[in-house]
């Protein structure tokens, strides 16, 4: 086991990442930009080193200060938490050449898993899902007419070189399917100087259902069951849970299943998320991998009780797995909510400033992953998170009212935050009854 | 150097505008490369944490110090170096005078060794920082008098 | 199901019980004194009255403001939580001829287990081990060294009057008894006017197991395991811990089972506690009974995933259990301490005082049962508590790992506390081994 | 009064200085008694919450007030009645003088009703609490201007 690990990251992500180290009697460097100077998380590291001024470019994503830092440090191990780093593979051989071991996956299989091209290879030979679509781009109207055909509509019409939205039209029909092509590629050639156009099929008011795995060196791929992230705004997260509600227990197993499966055809080891979507028929499609842990990683601590983090520190020292699939419970139910310094007023618009007075909640099933505290300064450098408020009990509905009641406790003055559109979320039917989509939010509010 | 090679660590753009950075591979004078743990100098294989008290205010920007001295900070986290090698006597000591473009010490970080240029001018009053020691980024190296 | 419930009590307790209503749906009405005016905690309740001045004989502890309060608050149930009334058999009595129903057990059995006779004679008639001893006081040095050689030494000479130690003696062999049954009896009628001793077996260096009871007023009884709390600093428990580490569990289990029988034998219903000495060779002994909610519920809490205010709240509403003994897990291992304003430089005298800093930790299997904060006046007026952490992991050694960095993010600031010593504690190997016993503290600092 | 008889509750002994408590029962006067709900008073079932602002200090002793005008004070928790009985008139209005011994109102507390005298002496300038509504302890009742 190593005896000393470099945290390559900020905020609460790092302070979790602390928290596992002092459990497991490993000590820990900190790294920290001047923006960050004083914050009390980095109180509780063996050693902490600033890096660079405020900007991320210059500190926390300068691969040179944090190899530089990790050596002085006489650090066995770097964990890069989630963000900044996390999913560079370039980084990660950078430390494996350094003799520093990079708690996550092998860098190749990150590389590969990284590029969606390649992952939807890697998910077609593993016999799982993936969104059909055209292979490769539409070289005329007649082929995306047959493409269309065969895949059934509603599809999807996306530039090559998209982003954004820009280049993207939805057709229900093969009316619309020719006048979308048009509108599309010419949009497309005006955004991106590239009129490249393909077609996927368009799943309907999808629920997002990603897979938490873990896997050794030594060849034992599990899954920690899955995480339902439907609730999202503009594609960011506001409430995971586990399990996810409404989803029958075969569906659950097979997409866990199909999450194994993929891990192990990627040559993946450490922890990662198998993200896809679902439709109202419960068929699954497979989007992509997150090659790191996640900030909603909670969840699935709760309610298998396995510590995600020690666990990739045991795995990147080389350590078999403890457990097997068999004996990972699926108890209770979890629900985390990210509590984000943003004013909802003004579009959701990042918020720093400085908490003048914080009443955290308590109590029986409360977990709060936060490294902010009374009087600590939400700068506008990084993200808004100031926390993440996770719930754990016997049922669905209990952790629902424990939500309801610990968010009620909530006292945060000085910044803005997206507790009052939580407040309205857990208390909407849609979202009580377990019958929320990715659109869910903007729909509504 | 087979590192540097390998990832294209030679590039070393750095963003702030008071960082200067040498590089010495390919230049003109003898690299300078000192051995892991060579005789006579102390190897950093287990440096004294560095413990700037928590809580207090980001250094002041270079120049400001308590009285009308000028402090050289580091651009950069690493090891502080005092002398090109060993066996050379240190590019400053107290005593010595520096014009902005006088290297007074080396930070290596990732086996790039970089030579500090003061920046400032004046006479050097006070070494901050012990030879072989860590330093991070924005640490005061030198107390300089103006002059 | 009660609609409105009084909360009658203050500080952690209170706000532990508002928790409990808003999670179940019911309605609380606080009460405070006035020198809990203004209390974060009270914000969280329904309605809030205040009911005298700060002295307790005043307020908490007056029964006529109470029940005033719950007739004009309109509730239906009031909740006592510990200390103050929870134990007044005579207030459970009022509360109840007010047809407002008291969150406890009858008030018969409640005072049948107070008087310490009549608790000891419950307990021999459901076979339930007591300390041996005389059956009342001694005659004359006779008979008592008639006692002594049915129960063996050592034995305990305790005046009759007694209290805080005096007229109590130790006794190994018959010329100790003789020379200590003249002496104590001196003594105690110095003290007490009343010279009446008798004997006990002396149990050297006992355990404090306790076994938490549930029980329904449909005739179901089920235990939630046990807890050892021999952790304690002049009679005050520090540490309090589930299950009891070091004791086979054919021998946890038949504690377990005789504090069913006898709260069976009481006609006891609602939560309680069976308080058990335990002798290094794993001898049990009934003590007493507390008839209420305890301070160190949340470990048992969480190792079955059983909420007891909730259960207490369903219980006194006549619901039935809806769980039986054999599905009640001991899952884990959970640890809470107390941290009190106490300083521990001046023999742990109470420190009042004003919270000028607080952090606190977080993160997984770490829960805070609090009322403070910063900025938090802690009176001279109630007891020292400032809150509960407690952990919960897997296993004992993961649970003190937990502990321990847990315990090393503490931050409180502006009153002494218990901290430092609770981090002696913890470090300490007869802890970690599970090997101390009520005597531990005060032979070790 | 059944539950006044079983628990001895005719026996109030208040403790602060400034509480006067009288009760009714075997007194020379006619008992004051109250039904629950009779008519022409609103019983007060679903009294409104009280809401003494979060965090505000405690009230300063009586008498003290932001003019110069003297406060009565509840001195238990309890309901307010303004009269004897809903058919009386009220004991005191705004304009009444009080003397220190004067009843001005009832607070009832588990079926005992105390009446409350003024303590002070003056000329009762308003009237703070509605006819039937909850009070706390220590809740402001009149506001008396002294003389």
């Amino acid at each position: 086991m190593f005896q000393r690990i470099l945290v390559a990251n900020r905020g609460e992500i790092a302070l979790r990442i602390i928290r596992a180290c002092r459990e497991m009697g490993i000590e820990t460097v900190a790294v920290f930009s001047e923006a960050d100077r004083g914050a009390h998380y980095l109180d509780l590291a063996d050693e902490k080193y600033c890096i660079g001024p405020a900007a991320a470019t210059d500190s926390y994503l300068m691969i040179k200060r944090i190899i530089s830092t990790a050596e002085i440090g006489n650090v066995q191990a770097i964990h890069p938490g989630y963000g900044f780093l996390a999913e560079n593979a370039h980084f990660a051989e950078v430390c494996r050449d350094c003799n520093i071991e990079f708690i996550g996956p092998p860098h190749k299989a990150m590389a590969e898993l990284g590029d969606k091209v390649s992952a939807r290879e890697i998910a077609m030979k593993a016999k799982v899902h993936v969104v059909p679509g055209s292979d490769g781009l539409i070289a005329d109207e007649k082929t995306a007419l047959e493409v269309a055909s065969r895949i059934g509509y509603p599809v999807l019409i996306k530039a090559t070189a998209g982003g954004g939205g820009k280049g993207m039209r939805v057709a229900m029909n093969d009316m619309a399917l020719k006048a979308g092509l048009k509108s599309a590629s010419a949009e497309a050639e005006k955004a991106f100087s590239n009129a490249g156009v393909y077609l996927e099929k368009y799943v309907e008011n999808p629920r997002h259902v990603e897979v938490q795995i873990l896997a050794d060196n030594h060849g034992q791929v599990v899954h920690l069951w899955e995480r339902d992230c439907s609730l999202q705004r503009r594609h960011q997260k506001l409430v995971e849970e586990s399990p996810a509600p409404n989803l029958p227990l075969s569906v659950r197993e097979d997409i866990c299943k199909a999450a194994v499966r993929l891990v192990k055809a990627a040559g993946y080891t450490n922890a990662g998320t198998c993200e896809f979507l679902v439709d109202a028929d419960h068929q699954f499609y497979f989007i992509e991998v997150n090659a790191r842990i996640q900030v909603e990683h909670p969840v699935s601590e709760s309610v298998t009780g396995i510590d995600l983090i020690q666990q990739q520190i045991r795995v990147a020292a080389g350590e078999k797995l403890d457990f097997k699939q068999r004996s990972i419970p699926c108890n209770g139910s979890s629900i985390e909510i990210r509590i984000n310094a943003e004013d909802p007023a003004q579009n959701f618009r990042p918020c720093p400033g400085t908490i003048t007075k914080l009443r955290v909640p308590g109590g029986p099933g409360v977990r709060f992953d936060s490294h902010v505290h009374e009087g600590y300064t939400i700068g506008p450098w990084y993200d808004s998170m100031i926390g993440k408020l996770i719930v754990h009990r016997k049922t669905r509905e209990e952790s629902l009212a424990c939500l309801r009641r610990a968010l009620d406790e909530f006292v945060i003055e000085g910044v803005k935050t997206t507790i009052p559109l939580l407040r309205k979320i857990v208390s909407h039917s849609a979202f009580i009854e377990g019958q929320v989509d990715t659109t869910f939010v903007e729909r509504t509010w | 150097m087979e590192l540097m090679e390998k990832h294209g660590l030679t590039e070393v753009t750095l963003r702030g505008s008071d960082e200067k950075w040498s590089l010495r591979r390919g230049s003109l004078e003898p690299p300078v490369i000192y051995q892991q743990g060579p005789a006579g100098m102390p190897a950093p294989a287990a440096p004294a944490p560095l413990a700037p008290p928590a809580g207090s205010p980001p250094p002041a920007e270079a120049p400001a110090a308590a009285d009308d001295s000028l402090q050289i900070r580091s651009p950069t986290v690493g090891t502080f170096y005092i002398s090109p090698t060993p066996e050379d006597p240190p590019f400053v000591t107290v005593g010595s005078t520096v014009k902005a473009d006088t290297i007074v010490c080396i930070v290596e970080a990732m086996k790039v060794f970089n030579q500090i240029p003061a920046e400032v001018s004046g006479t050097v009053v006070e070494v901050l920082v012990a030879n072989g020691d860590p330093v991070e980024f924005n640490q005061p190296l030198f107390r300089v008098k103006p002059g």
